[in-house]
């Protein structure tokens, strides 16, 4: 295989449509026949979206259903044929009230779903492989591969109730309910949450993918069309859920950088623990704001809950339990484990106005922990890996597609043992 | 019953009353000693640590949970493929495979996620398996 | 398939036909004949709520939340009684059994107070270890792994506690009706519920005890 | 919108007070409503001296068939509960756009969807199969009443006192507002502080106890209760569907209640079961509930799959193709909905092997489903076709619901369900298996057996026009949402800013209203035919040319079923009868041994709502007393050993002479 080709493209399924137009025009094709008349077939963002990794989920989409089409419409067409052939009134259609049985049509029935559903499981077993949030930007879109040297932009995005907090560390900037992306780079996500479920969509750019506290998702995602999107959350979390909607803007790499340059130099604030403290508080129908400067390690903080002073991080208390846990000396230290279990308020409260007794146990916490965040594993899948397990012979084990010696030709370079775990 | 030619009971009666078999003193005594070492040695195993490789221990203590639940399903619960006309080993065989699967399962799914999600301290990041 | 027996027999009489279509000489069903294998099931959905117990405990066995772990809670000499005591009360509850078998009605409540004795026992001394826990801070709302050990090992402890309750009900209603059908099918039922516990009783000490000691 | 403080408390009271009354206007006018109609009734109940009569022939009846009924009464009020829920959600959705905020306040909105949810499952759907497979199974198996009669009351009342906790909810206090799974930490105490997830947990738990025992019950009746002749395999596929479905039940209930016992201990005891903090783990409580929920969806599929396999047969006066490979099918799908409950959570990031499995397994199920569609459509090959409603409902159920089987493969591929999870194309594809599936097809056995239960037929016309205006309304009502779900719009939303989206939501809207008039017809069709009961009578006990043995008796069947028990000598043992030319015994009778009827189940349940509403507001003594009261009583109950009596010997013959006099009569 030569390197310079993406073996994404040496390996298409076959079924796979040769050219992004073909594609187009089959999605156009299976939603009229889906949707009546095509009516909305140029609105649906589904089929029709902006982004590379929503294309092909939407194409999957089409695949999939034309692929059970081929057993549906026969069998509508033979339930409309037999009901009208074989009605009461019908003196000349045949009757045989006892024949019951017929091995030749058993076999057909089990056999033809079977065949289908062998087609779609293959079809699945790929495309979830290749479509999976957790693995990184291989194609621009279906002729481009990325480039060995392009780094993903990396949005932090945070859940709140009821708004997304969009951090890029790179930049140094956030904002709240505005997403601006450049279009054709590859973009990484890390999301989180700060109290309850959330899943963040942007049904034109990629698949969504869950929020939730103290918890690191991953998405990966490229925007191939300028314009504004709509993004929201799709996992109902409680009164604002309607009015968590943020834009999505993808605008040129010119643009992006004139827009970073524009959220910096603005007059609004520093993101530090205290604006996100007050910023967390449960709103609703938040306009767009800008934040012009971040605290370092606030996402961090956030994902392992412990932006609040006096709180150990989740991260921390993992690597304790790890190790065995604090036994019975660590028992009554508590203050610093609640987040929110008796209501966030609670929980700052106590923090707040120590008592003597939560205040000797802070001291000794602080001197147990450094309270630093850590980071989620990376569990990204270095794409393009090897296809080959994925098309080929047989459902091999999904450990070997890290393992491959096409690895080699992979974009980042990340220690073996990290893949394969990631691999799970 | 008078007359058994005829078909008189229910599809699945095989002997009306019968409630299934009871064991014998012998059953329980055996069922009780078994019980009593296959206990034993699990504890005595862990308490003074006899093997050394915890891997190795943690077989060996499952391998006698299970030959003990065994012993107490034969002697105690005096199951056998006759009872109920074998529908109790049937539920138990059901019961078994969704128990399985739902432990099996939800440790799986609950590896990955956790597994996908979970932050680590820093200086932890490179001690993974 | 269809229509066998007027295959096989075309000149039949009409009585006859109705004699093999209809069972005219039916006796009364003795009651309860469904009730052990009815038991039987109850029993393994219960077992199901088991298993989503220690799918919890499999969860959020490790997660200590800095507080403690096994290894510094659990006292396995008290775990051996204790599993000592259950085993106990397993054998005297088939003593009682045999006793009902021969239809010995005195000496089957004997038994079953003896059961009942041991299987106090136990919930004393898990009683006992739930309280030290408690009094040392080490309650359910300290953390994941102690929220699933309570949990198990509690809900284990209440049916055990149901268990007496029912086999009180059941030394009274032998004093007051002797070992009818009734009772002996009651007996039996509280059997396989007794001897049932006694399983998930050797999953607790394996999964939460042992190996949480290793 | 602020938070209002609930934090009051009392001893007497618990969080019971002033501000439990809702202030929302439609609820206060609802709430008048119910309380006069109430009182109606109640009067009228007074006044027709009815009270006897139902406490005696219904309330504290064992028979099964009484019962049965009940569950399809329960099912059918709460069913228009559930609707009115579902129409205040189009209305909502149709209006609430461009700046304009609806009708609804979110604090009702999301309660709103959650108990259309949690309602049209547990207390509409759940009530249907359960009745019907206690009405019909042990009349098709040959028995004179399930194997646990006093059960069986016992399951009905706490079915009913888990709906009758649901049903307070919208007048004191609030019910759940975190979608009808309530994922914590939604529904965990930070986030949901006052009594609407209480309402939902004990709701559940009490009607879960009912649904388990039943579950039970009608599983030791299918093994046990069968008529001599009748092997597994000579069991009419309604009640192999029946058995898979209770194997189901019982498999299944106990997890959903382990998980709200979990639920429950983190709200009431500060457990760290699915807490952000302190170790919790809330993903686990989505990974065990759909460990429940998926087999959930076939414990409600199955029956009906049961159904129709024996409408079209009747029907088509033939049959049923394949009947082995229906069996096998079945119990494919009842083993592999064990393996399939990721597919609810794919995008929660589990990987991609993890999520490929459950994708893969979750197709495989569809050849079962496949199966048994085209062994349906191989019974109609070469048959006689009569256009009855039943076999209208069932034509209808399988040109709907291979569209709802064809969008759930869809959604079964993750990569494609990453873009319509939670979308309104989800919506629409569950509505469109559970209204075709399983609504479709207890309309279908509401008019099958409707004449065996009642000893008249359902009116046809007005049926018909029930089913032509449910059909469009039912396309009308979820095509749209298709296709905005393609649009990418994610469900339980208030509020919308799209313009675009509006004309969508007003076609649902249309077919809501479409669905409302089928409805009315329906309620409609039952008055009818009750005024025409005497046009309508059915003497024969076989008004359709059935083929099982329900038919084989009476219309509607005597206490004990059958005077005698049938000898089964093939599946469709009463056509076999019919062709062999069998003479109905008309002498001979013996005194039937027969359960007796009891209260007990009743005030149990009833104990158990007091209990449910205790721990709710945190009435402690209330809750101590009701729980003693319940353990007391229960205890009581088992020194009751006289539970049985015979009928005699003269009332069986006048009964069975009655018949065959009218048998006569009819000229049969």
């Amino acid at each position: 295989m030569s390197s310079t080709e993406s073996p994404e493209m040496l390996l298409r399924p076959p079924f796979r449509p040769r050219n992004a137009a073909d594609v187009r025009r089959s999605a156009r094709f299976a939603s009229a026949l889906a949707l009546i008349g095509g009516l909305s077939a140029c609105q649906s963002v589904v089929l029709d979206p902006a982004g590379d990794v929503a294309r092909q989920q939407g194409d999957l989409v089409v695949w999939s259903t034309m692929l059970m089409l081929l057993i549906i419409v026969p069998v509508m067409a033979l339930t409309i044929f037999f009901a009208w052939r074989y009605r009461a009134s019908n003196a000349e259609a045949t009757y045989q009230p006892d024949w019951d049985h017929s091995t030749k049509l058993e076999l057909v029935i089990w056999a033809a779903p079977l065949l289908i559903i062998i087609c779609l499981g293959a079809l699945t077993w790929v495309g979830t492989h290749l479509l999976d949030p957790y693995r990184t930007i291989g194609r621009i879109d279906a002729d481009t591969p990325v480039a060995g040297n392009v780094r993903p932009l990396e949005v932090d995005v945070v859940a709140l109730d009821w708004k997304w907090l969009f951090i890029y560390p790179e930049q140094g900037i956030a904002t709240v309910n505005e997403l601006v992306v450049p279009q054709g780079r590859p973009l990484q996500f890390k999301l989180t949450s700060s109290s309850v479920m959330n899943s963040f969509f942007v049904p034109a750019m990629a698949g969504q993918i869950y929020a939730m506290p103290g918890m690191e998702t991953r998405l990966h995602a490229v925007m191939n069309r300028t314009g504004d999107f709509a993004g929201f959350s799709a996992n109902y979390s409680g009164a604002g859920f309607s009015g968590m909607r943020f834009a999505t803007r993808s605008v040129s790499e010119a643009d992006f950088a004139g827009w970073t340059a524009r959220v910096k130099s603005g007059a609004t604030g520093m993101l530090d623990r205290a604006a996100y403290l007050d910023l967390e508080k449960p709103s609703e129908n938040n306009p767009v704001a800008h934040y012009a400067a971040i605290e370092p390690d606030l996402y961090g903080a956030v994902l392992d809950m412990c932006v609040e002073p006096g709180k150990m991080c989740r991260s921390e208390m993992m690597a304790i339990d790890a190790r065995g846990g604090l036994g019975k000396a660590g028992i009554r230290n508590v203050a610093m484990l609640s987040y929110d279990k008796y209501g966030r308020q609670a929980s700052a409260a106590a923090n707040a106005n120590p008592d003597a007794a939560t205040r000797r146990e802070l001291a000794w916490v602080r001197a147990l922990c450094n309270q630093q965040p850590g980071m989620a594993p990376d569990n990204t899948v270095a794409a393009p890996a090897s296809m080959r397990s994925l098309t080929g012979a047989g459902l091999s084990a999904p450990q070997s597609i890290t393992l491959d010696d096409s690895r080699d030709h992979a974009g980042p370079a990340a220690p073996a043992h990290t893949l394969l775990i990631s691999r799970n | 019953m008078a007359d058994h030619a005829h078909p008189s009971h229910r599809a699945d009666d095989h002997h009306a009353g019968d409630h299934g078999s009871h064991g014998s003193l012998r059953d329980y005594m055996v069922g009780f000693f078994l019980s009593a070492i296959l206990t034993a040695i699990p504890f005595w195993l862990v308490m003074s640590g006899a093997i050394a490789d915890r891997q190795a221990s943690a077989m060996v203590i499952m391998a006698f949970a299970v030959v003990q639940i065994v012993v107490h399903m034969i002697y105690f619960l005096h199951m056998n493929t006759k009872a109920e006309n074998g529908w109790t080993v049937m539920a138990l065989i059901f019961t078994i495979i969704l128990v399985v699967i739902a432990l099996s399962g939800s440790l799986w799914v609950m590896y990955h996620l956790n597994h996908n999600m979970m932050p680590m301290a820093a200086h932890d990041m490179g001690q993974l398996p | 398939m269809q229509a066998t027996l007027q295959a096989a027999k075309p000149k039949a009489s009409a009585a006859e036909i109705t004699a093999a279509f209809y069972d005219l000489n039916e006796h009364d069903h003795p009651e309860g004949g469904s009730t052990m294998l009815g038991f039987w099931i109850y029993l393994m959905s219960d077992c199901l709520i088991f298993a989503m117990l220690f799918a919890a405990y499999g969860v959020l066995g490790g997660n200590y939340a800095a507080g403690p772990g096994p290894k510094d809670l659990f006292e396995l000499p008290l775990v051996a009684l204790n599993t000592a005591m259950l085993l106990f009360s397993s054998i005297t509850y088939g003593f009682a059994m045999l006793a009902m078998e021969k239809g010995r009605a005195g000496q089957t409540q004997v038994w079953l107070l003896v059961t009942a004795v041991f299987g106090a026992a136990f919930l004393s001394i898990e009683l006992h270890e739930f309280a030290g826990l408690i009094h040392e801070g080490a309650t359910p709302m300290r953390s994941g792994f102690l929220t699933a050990f309570f949990s198990l090992v509690g809900t284990h402890g209440l049916h055990v506690t149901f268990g007496l309750v029912w086999l009180f009900t059941l030394v009274v209603q032998i004093a007051r009706k002797g070992l009818i059908p009734a009772n002996k099918r009651r007996l039996m039922c509280l059997s396989l519920f007794w001897h049932f516990l006694d399983v998930v009783w050797i999953g607790v000490f394996t999964f939460v005890y042992l190996l949480g000691m290793l | 919108m602020e938070a209002v403080d609930h934090s009051h408390w009392s001893p007497l009271l618990g969080r019971l007070w002033w501000d439990a009354i809702p202030t929302e206007p439609i609820v206060l006018a609802t709430f008048a409503a119910v309380v006069l109609g109430g009182l109606v009734v109640l009067g009228a109940l007074t006044y027709f001296k009815l009270w006897t009569y139902l406490w005696k022939e219904w309330f504290t009846s064992v028979d099964h068939k009484k019962i049965g009924i009940m569950y399809m009464v329960l099912g059918l009020v709460m069913f228009l509960r559930g609707f009115a829920d579902a129409v205040m959600m189009r209305i909502q959705q149709a209006i609430a756009f461009n700046g304009h905020d609806g009708y609804l306040t979110a604090h009702h909105y999301d309660q709103v969807f959650t108990a259309h949810g949690v309602i049209m499952i547990f207390f509409v759907a759940m009530p249907f199969v359960t009745g019907l497979m206690n009405y019909i199974v042990p009349l098709q198996i040959g028995a004179r009443d399930v194997s646990f009669p006093f059960l069986n009351n016992f399951s009905f009342w706490m079915t009913t006192s888990g709906a009758v906790l649901v049903m307070m909810s919208l007048f004191i206090g609030e019910f759940a507002q975190t979608g009808w799974l309530a994922y914590p930490p939604l529904s965990n105490l930070a986030y949901s502080p006052w009594v609407g997830v209480d309402y939902y947990i004990w709701a559940l738990q009490i009607a879960g106890v009912g649904t388990l025992l039943s579950g039970v019950n009608l599983i030791a009746t299918i093994v046990k209760l069968r008529a001599p002749g009748m092997t597994m395999m000579r069991m009419p596929i309604f009640t192999w569907t029946a058995l898979c479905t209770n194997i189901l039940i019982v498999a299944a209930f106990p997890v959903l209640t382990a998980v709200m016992t979990m639920l429950t201990a983190d709200r009431y005891l500060h457990f760290n079961f699915f807490t952000n903090d302190f170790g919790g783990n809330a993903m686990m409580y989505v990974n065990l509930i759909w460990i429940w929920g998926h087999p959930e969806v076939y414990i409600l599929i199955l029956p009906l799959f049961g159904v129709f396999s024996e409408v079209t047969a009747t029907f088509c006066g033939k049959r049923l193709f394949g009947y082995s490979s229906m069996v096998y099918a079945t119990l494919v799908i009842t083993i592999l909905s064990y393996v399939v409950w990721l597919h609810h959570f794919f995008t929660m990031g589990s990987g991609a092997s993890v999520n490929s499995f459950f994708g893969i397994t979750t197709m495989v199920i569809s050849i079962p489903t496949g199966a048994k569609l085209f062994n349906w459509l191989f019974t109609m090959y070469r048959g006689r076709i009569r256009f009855e409603l039943p076999m209208m409902w069932t034509v209808a159920f399988m040109l709907t619901f291979v569209v709802g089987g064809m969008t759930g493969v869809l959604l079964a591929v993750p990569p494609a369900d990453f873009v319509l999870h939670n979308s309104l194309f989800l919506i629409a594809h569950f509505h469109n298996v559970i209204i075709g599936g399983v609504l479709f097809g207890i309309f279908a056995a509401i008019n099958f057996w409707w004449p065996k239960a009642f000893g008249f037929r359902l009116d046809p016309f007005w049926g018909k026009v029930s089913f032509w205006l449910w059909i469009p309304g039912f396309w009308f009502a979820f095509m749209p949402l298709y296709i905005l779900g393609l649009m990418g719009v994610t469900r339980r939303m208030r509020v919308f800013d799209d313009p675009s989206l509006q004309i969508w939501f007003g076609i649902a809207a249309f077919g809501a209203f479409l669905i409302a008039l089928g409805i009315a017809a329906m309620l409609v069709q039952f008055a009818v035919s009750i005024r025409r009961r005497e046009e309508l009578k059915d003497v024969t006990g076989d008004p359709w040319d059935g083929r099982t043995l329900e038919w084989a008796t009476s219309s509607p069947p005597p206490e004990y079923n059958f005077a005698f028990t049938p000898i089964v000598h093939d599946i469709d043992a009463w056509t076999d009868m019919k062709r062999c030319g069998v003479e109905r015994p008309t002498e001979g009778f013996r005194p039937i041994h027969m359960p007796r009827g009891t209260g007990t189940g009743l005030i149990l349940a009833a104990l158990s709502t007091a209990f449910g509403f205790a721990m709710i507001w945190y009435i402690w003594w209330l809750a101590a007393a009701s729980f003693a009261a319940i353990i007391g009583y229960a205890i009581a109950h088992t020194f009751n050993y006289k539970r049985d009596y015979h009928i005699p010997v003269e009332t069986v013959a006048a009964t069975e002479t009655a018949r065959t006099r009218q048998l006569a009569e009819a000229g049969a």
